[in-house]
Parts: C-alpha cells; structure tokens; sequence
C-alpha cells in the first residue's frame, strides 16, 4: 500500500526557505508570487493492506519520527 | 487580536510572571493601571532573564577589572585588549528551555543569539564554543535532544561561518527534563571601532535592521495570546527558527555600517527583542525613545503593538544612527537584501512612548523600567557538605585494565569526535588546535598571536561543595589555557541553576559564585561578561549547578602553542602539579 | 596569475581561498559580486565554500541563477579557468557546468574532518604538480558531498578520465558515488571538489598537502 | 490562486535521507516499510487567477528554479 505524508512549518513558523525561493523567483524575474512556504514529502511503501490500519500506523509514525509536531503539521494521504 | 485595553486581572498578571507586590511597584511607579502592552513590556523588563533581580546582589562581588579589560559586564559582550590595536570579545549565553522544546532550533538560535551580541560590538566572530547537558544516556528523551542540540548548533554555526573549536558534553540524569545549551562566542574587534548600546543626542533616528517581525517565541504571554488569537486554527507555536543565512548577511552589513561611520549606538534585539533593545540604549544615554510601530518591517498580518513589543523573532538589530548618513546606511543594507527602517526618534524625555496606528499604547518612564526592577536578597541556605569517603572504604578495582576501558568507554569520558565533526572548525584558517585537545587554539589573524579557549565546569563538584566547585570550574579553564601554552586573559560565565527561591538552590548559587569570585581573584582572571539562567527544574527536581565558566588567554607566539599527543618515542613523561 | 572569487550572500570560505590564492601565487584575487554582471580580465574564476542563500531549496541552486553565472559560463565557453570548492562544487553542477548533482551526506550529518584524498588525474591545470595516484590529506566540511551521476554519465566521467580527486582509503565521508571527491569538464579547465585544500597549506594549519593545487594553477597561467 | 510543487527524486536516484528515515522507522519498532523516498512541496500564493496561465507559470519557475531536473520530477497541484 502506498502512501504520501505531507509535512509542513505550521501558520507562523518563520521559513527562511520560502524567503529565500521567493527572492530568488522575484531576481529570476517571476512577478506576481506573494507567498512561498517549504515542506517535506515522504513517500511510503508499506505492507500493511488495509486503508485504515495504514493510515493509523502512519500518524504513528508521523508523531514519533516524519514530523516535528512543535513546529509542523503533517497530512497524509492513502493511495487508491 | 490582542486588544491594549484588556481588565487587567490578578491572573493576567501572574501569567506574566509577575509577583502581586511587584505589579503594585509598576502601580506605584506610574500611578495608572497599565494598559496590556505597558504590562507586556514591563513583564519583559522585569522578569529574571533582563532584570537579573535574583542574581545581581551576588554578581557585584565578581572581580571584573583587570589591566587590560576594556569592557566588562553590562554591554553585549566583555572586551579585552590584546595589543597591536586589537581586542578580543566574547561572551556565553544559555538558551536551555527553547533546546528542550525544540532540540534543533533552540540550539541554532542560540548560537544565532550570542554571536549577535558579539558582533553588535563591532567584531567579527573568529571561535565558537558550547556547552552542552544532557539527561542520562537510556532516557528515552535524551538521544532526540542531543541529535537535535548538536546538529542545531552546527546547522547555524556552519553556515554563519565560525569555526567551533572547543566545548564539553555531560550526561547525568539530573538533566533528563531539562538540558543545557550554552553558546560562547569569541570575537576580534579594532581598540578603536568597539560599538556600545548608549544612546547619544536627542532626535537621532532609531534604525530597525535585519530581519521581519513575526510572532516568534512570545512567551509569558502564550496564553493571553492564545485566547485573543481568534482567527487561527491550531494554537500558535511560539518556538523562534533560526536564519543563519539572514544572520551572515546582517554580520556582514552591520560592520560595513559600523565601518562607515554612521552608527552611533546599536543593541541586538535578543529576548524580549524590540522592548529590552529600546529601553536599554534610551536608559542608559538618559534620553527618551518614541516608536511609531507602524515602519516596523512585519511578516505577518494584524500583529498588534503588544506582539511587537514581546516578539523574539530573530536576526534584528537596533540602531541609532548620525542622520546625516541614514542615506548610505540604507543603501548598504538593502545591498545586502535586508529590511531597513527609521521606527523611532530618541527624545529629551525620559519616557518610552510607542505609538501604533496613532494610538499611544505604552507611555512609561525610561530610566524606572531598568533600574526600578525589582531586586532580592533571597534567603538561602549553605548545602550540607557530604562527608568524605575514607579512601580505604573504596574497594580497590579487581582489574586495572578492564577499568580503564569502563572508563574511556563511559558516557562522559568517551570521545567527543562525534560532536565536533559535526561542527566547521577549520574554517577562516585560522584554526592551530583542533577540538580535542586542552583548549581550542586560534591565529590572531595579521599577527602571530594566538588566542586559547576552553569552557570548563564540574556540575557535581558544585552539588557536593558549591564553593569548591565554582574554584575548580575556574581553575579548569585556567589549567587548560596554559595547558596550551597561553596566558590566561579573562573569562565569561554561564550560571545555569534551580529554582532561586528554594533557599537551598540560592545556596548552591551563592557558594558557586563565592568560589568562582575567590578563583578569579586569586589568578587575576577577570570576569568580563556572563549569563545567568534560573529556574532549571522539572517537576520540583532542579539540575545540578552548572557555573560553566569559558575562558580566554592569549599566545604571543601561536607557533608555540603546544597540542596533548605524545610526539616521539622514548620521552620522559612528567607529572606536575599535587 | 589573475584571478577572480565570487561572493553570493552567504558565502563563508572566500576569505580562506582568497589567502591561499594570494599567498601561493603573490597575487591578490578580485572579488566579484554575485549580482555584477560581468567578470574583470581573469585567469582564473573561483566559486567558493559556504552557504550561499543558505544552501536553501537545494544547495547551489539559488546562486547558480544569480547574474555573475552567466559570464562565469561565458569564460568557461571562452576556455577560461574555473574552480568550485564545496559550495561552489555544488553551483557548478547546478549550473549545468559539470555534470551530476550533489546531494545529503549518507549519514545525514555535517561533516568537518581530514580525509585521504587520491589524486586521480595529473594532467589538469589544477593537479599537474601531484603525482599520479598520490594520496594527501585534506579536510573536507559539508551536508550535501554525496556526489550523484547516472550510470551513462557516471561511465563517461571515468571514460576521459575526468575524476580529479577520490576518497582514499576508506575514507569517503558522505557516500559519494565511486567515492569521487572531484571532477572536471570535458575541456579539462573547470574543477568541483568538496575539500578544502585552501585550509590545509600552511604549518599552522597541520599541513601544506593543498599547496601544490594552488602552486599548480599559479604556474597554470 | 494557490498552488502546490511537489518535487520528488526521479526513479533510480539513491535517496540517503529515504533510506535514513527507513531505517530509524525500523529502529523504533515499525515493521513492514518496503520503501521510503523523500521529496519536497513549494506552497505557492500566485496574483495570477487564470489556472491554466498559473499552472503554464509554475511549470516555467519549476524549470527554472524549483526542481533540479537532472535528479528530480516535479508535480504542479492547482488549488480549487
Ligand atoms: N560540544 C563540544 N563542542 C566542541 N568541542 C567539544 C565539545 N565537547 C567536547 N569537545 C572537545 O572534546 C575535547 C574533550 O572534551 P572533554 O572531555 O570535556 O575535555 P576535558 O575534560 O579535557 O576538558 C575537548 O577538546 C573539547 O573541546
């Protein structure tokens, strides 16, 4: 089974990335891009076959490892 | 939104860290209640890390002067001379909650932070140095702080580009809920081109720099501000990421600025950020200081005057500047991609006043919110010394040899190579002793003069016997820099303890310092800055104390700095000392 | 030897490589502005360590973009010299001037330590004054030193005999591919290497192995 | 108009921090992870509101910029 965690800063967290790309966008002359915010994805293969039981194995996860809950929210999505 | 007219409640007080008697000193000081943003800013005056209102009483008794102490505590950083026109400056600071909560980037900021109050002197970072506890090694927390603590100072340090040449790691459970971080950073600076906070001259431009505002790291006031905050979802983080990217850049522009001539004070905005930095230059130049926080560069919308007052976002500077070259100044920062705004005007009259959307939110008397912070005289009372073990009483061990492996082996005694590789200490060039050694050895760029460095403390020495503990940490760091051949010149401290008002933490507080004070007496090793962090403790349990004491010498010659290995076969090994 | 060294924001070991350059050849390099869109009459053009735009979105990305790079490519077409310490290995590749990418150390970690470096081409303007096959030590310090090429690429990088510089003895310190520490374009004058050889050229400094790299390009020109 | 990148490593490119994360799953005890790869999303805020002018954008700042399309593919997500 897979599936994809998203993992993003949470509303207020600086991200000095999403700074930097969207200076960097603006020096390659994109105009027009208001905000740029970074995250991570993770894609996982799993053996585990039921949808449900996936997605409760990947919170797990995600909470123990993928994210860093302080600062990040994460989402995740089940494929098919 | 926070609103400045909120009732000021008994419970809104507290949450702000403040004491029922204190909140009547602010009533009886300005004869007004406050409104939220005076109580926010006072809060930040007046809490324990600006005020040192636990600590100060005991700091006074340190030996801060010395023949070639330029500096000593009170600016930044402490500065010394080292001759041909130079200076070095240094400084430690501690950054353990933050750490604790979010491994990674309360280390980074950490590091962000005290290599900003060293170049806010105007010099140039050359050495970086830390101080690292952590909790008992099988915690089942301790392996997630330390990867992140590590690789967090690294992560800034690298990239700021500083070589960290030196530090310690300890483990002992009495740090399980709560590590320390304590950053030292070390700087080189012209005799004539050191830069202070004092204000001088009424109506002299306030100069914002660096980087946006955000609602980073406002604390005390989490609650207040989770309740107020109606439009979000999910409660705000209040963890500060660091930028070591924005931070070079704001390295690099300030000592071009500095350079310029344009500058006549500046103040790095490090916790309690625009509040501590505007009401330390104006209080101590006896002038007044109006903001208007509309020009306040923001990255989020709708930030009210009270979040801008107690924002700790990081990489900000504030600067009072000749008027005349607020044109060049403007130009060199924005070169180097940074925000630059005239927020304030210093004043005539004694009062901090901050304006927002035209409305005085903060009107207070300047020179009170520094200097009538409250002061204590806490009660303390003298630890009990352990009796001595008789030596007989310890069992001889069955197996030399198998003890000297349980020894290297060991959490505390094994090899920290795998720290320091992961932090840059070669860069600059400079670097004659590598991490490993007695103290990390630094050239003097343009001279042939070296600077030696170590941070240096016993945390259960300091349990067992304060007093003797705070002698040894200093004669630790004293032992190590003329391990390396140098000349002590000065040292920097981070009091990291418990909870000051248990009488027997206060205790452990006084004796340290009492032994450090005695040391640094004794071998004419001044104190020239420092940091104190209080309130160590989870659960009622406190850490050990940990007076981590960073010292500095000089080499007049680095090529004769001397490094620990053995060099040849068939030597005679000596042993000094009793 | 004229040469030139380019600062982008964030850029850290300019001031190293600028001393090794003057020390060795006698001769102060330039610095170049990233946002200047011309190069002065150079040699030699060297892209240093650092974080550039704080190694950020990836590393070398953003200053492979920025202004300079596009009369840096003009004197690399003209068959000027170029060299890529570390960061500027990574804005090489980035900028398409050499092949392959750079990506995270295999353990994850920053590493800054000395390793054994194999000098695996001499007939280069950067190496001539190495033996052929010669070890030296040299420290590296980097996040992102795992060099990546597809196996076609990969096979022509060997074929011309365009890696400059492996980890020797065990030493390759963050998985790079064939543990390769540098390489070199098709025309043989433009080098990316993840070491530092400007930080080990003096006593002081525990060595002088990354001297004759800088003696070679000295003489280079 | 808001829009997702998401940049993933093209098929056959080593992933160390994929293979890091796997491997420090297993170190805490889940089981049953065939595979692990990494990548990153760029969230976008655009002034542009036309879909098909923002995407042909993103696509052109995804060439440009986002993705190092020597090792890596990238997705462009158009919100609503
Ligand atoms: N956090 C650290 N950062 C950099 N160097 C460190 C760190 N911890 C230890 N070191 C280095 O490792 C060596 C050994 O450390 P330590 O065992 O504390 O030494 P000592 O007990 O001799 O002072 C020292 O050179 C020290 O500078």
């Amino acid at each position: 089974m897979k599936a994809r965690v998203t993992v993003t800063l949470k509303n207020g967290v600086l991200d000095p990335q999403g700074k930097a790309i969207q200076g960097a966008l603006g020096a390659l002359g994109f105009s027009g891009v208001d905000s740029v915010r970074q995250g991570r994805v993770i894609d996982l293969d799993l053996a585990e076959s039921d949808p449900a039981a996936a997605r409760a194995k990947i919170a797990e996860m995600c909470e123990a490892l993928l994210a860093n809950t302080v600062i990040e929210s994460y989402a995740i999505d089940i494929a098919g | 939104m926070i609103r400045n007219d909120v009732q000021i409640t008994p419970a809104l007080v507290a949450e702000h860290g403040l004491k029922p008697d204190e909140y009547q000193r602010i009533l009886d000081l300005i004869g007004r209640e406050p409104s939220l943003t005076e109580l926010g800013i006072f809060s930040a005056m007046w809490n324990e890390h600006c005020s040192y209102k636990s600590s100060k009483k005991w700091l006074r008794t340190l030996p801060t002067t010395g023949p070639r102490v330029i500096q000593g505590p009170g600016e930044n950083a402490g500065v010394v001379d080292i001759g041909d026109g130079l200076t070095v400056v240094f400084k430690m600071e501690s950054h353990n909650h933050p750490s604790y909560i979010e491994p990674y980037q309360g280390a980074a900021t950490g590091v962000g932070g005290i290599l900003r109050d060293v170049f806010t002197m105007g010099a140039r970072p050359v050495a970086a140095l830390n101080a690292l506890r952590f909790g008992a090694p099988d915690h089942p927390k301790t392996r997630h702080v330390v990867s992140g603590v590590v690789a967090g100072v690294g992560g800034y340090g690298n990239s700021f580009g500083v070589p960290t040449v030196g530090g310690e790691v300890n483990f002992d459970p009495h740090y399980n809920g709560n590590c320390l971080v304590n950053a030292m950073a070390v700087g080189l600076a012209p005799a004539d081109g050191i830069f202070l906070s004092a204000a001088s001259g009424v109506g002299m431009p306030i100069v914002y720099l660096g980087s946006k505002t955000g609602r980073d790291g406002i604390h005390g006031a989490t609650m207040a501000s989770a309740e107020f905050d109606e439009g979000s979802q999910e409660k705000r983080p209040t963890v500060q990421v660091g930028d070591p990217f924005a931070e070079k850049l704001l390295l690099e522009a300030c000592l071009e600025l500095m350079a310029s001539g344009a500058v006549i004070a500046i103040q790095d905005m490090g916790a309690a950020g625009l509040t501590c930095s505007a009401v330390e230059m104006g209080a101590k130049g006896d002038l007044g200081v109006e903001l208007d926080l509309d020009k306040v560069p923001c990255r989020e919308e709708g930030m009210t005057a009270y979040e801008m007052m107690l924002s700790e976002s990081q990489e900000r500077m504030l600067m009072v500047l000749h008027p005349e070259h607020e044109e060049k100044a403007k130009a060199i920062f924005t070169k180097w991609g940074l925000d630059f705004a005239v927020i304030g005007y210093t004043t005539d009259t004694l009062r901090f006043v901050v304006r927002h959307h035209g409305d005085v939110m903060a009107d207070l008397p300047i020179k009170e919110l520094g200097d009538m912070a409250p002061e204590y005289d806490r009660p303390w009372v003298a630890p009990k010394t352990p009796a001595p073990v008789p030596a007989a009483e310890v069992p001889a061990p069955a197996d030399l040899g198998q003890t000297i492996l349980d020894i290297v082996g060991s959490p505390d005694q094994c090899s920290r190579r795998w720290v320091w590789e992961q932090y840059d200490h070669l860069i600059q060039g400079n670097t004659a002793i590598r991490p490993g050694g007695d103290a990390g050895v630094i050239r003097v760029e343009g001279t042939g003069k070296g600077l030696a460095m170590s941070v240096d403390v016993t945390p259960r020495y300091c349990r067992a016997e304060p007093k003797q503990g705070g002698r040894q940490a200093v004669a630790e760091a004293w032992r190590n820099i003329t391990a390396v051949g140098a000349t002590p010149l000065a040292l920097t401290d981070n009091l990291n303890f418990g909870n000051p008002e248990r009488p027997e933490i206060m205790g452990e507080f006084v004796g340290c310092i009492e032994g450090i004070g005695e040391a640094a007496r004794a071998l004419e090793f001044p104190i020239v800055s420092g940091n104190v962090s209080l309130y160590n403790e989870t659960l009622g349990e406190a850490i050990l104390p940990t007076p981590a004491i960073g010292g500095v010498g000089l080499l007049d010659d680095v090529d004769q700095a001397v490094t620990i290995a053995f060099k040849a076969d068939d030597e005679v090994i000596v042993l000094v000392g009793g | 030897m004229k040469s030139a060294v380019v600062v982008f924001p964030g850029s850290n070991r300019e001031r190293d490589v600028m001393k090794a350059l003057g020390a060795v050849s006698g001769a102060a390099p330039v610095a170049v502005w990233h946002a200047d869109t011309t190069l002065p009459d150079v040699d030699l053009v060297v892209l240093p360590g650092g974080f550039s735009y704080g190694d950020y979105l990836r590393s070398g990305a953003i200053a492979a973009r920025a202004p300079i790079m596009a009369a840096v490519k003009a004197h690399v077409e003209r068959g000027g010299l170029v060299i890529g310490i570390c960061n500027g290995f990574q804005i090489l590749t980035e900028a398409g001037l050499l092949p392959g990418a750079l990506m995270r150390n295999a353990g994850l970690k920053f590493v800054c330590r000395e390793v054994k470096l194999q000098v695996a081409a001499t007939d280069t303007p950067f190496t001539r004054l190495y033996e052929q096959g010669q070890v030296l030590r040299c420290p590296v310090a980097h996040h992102d030193g795992n060099y990546f090429a597809d196996a076609d690429t990969l096979a022509r990088l060997e074929g011309e005999n365009r890696v400059a510089f492996r980890y020797a003895e065990g030493t390759n310190p963050n998985g790079s591919i064939n543990d390769i520490a540098g390489i070199l374009s098709e025309n043989r004058r433009v080098l990316g290497m993840m070491p530092h050889p400007e930080n080990l050229i003096e006593p002081l400094q525990g060595g002088l192995d990354g001297r004759p790299l800088f003696e070679s390009l000295a003489a280079a020109a």
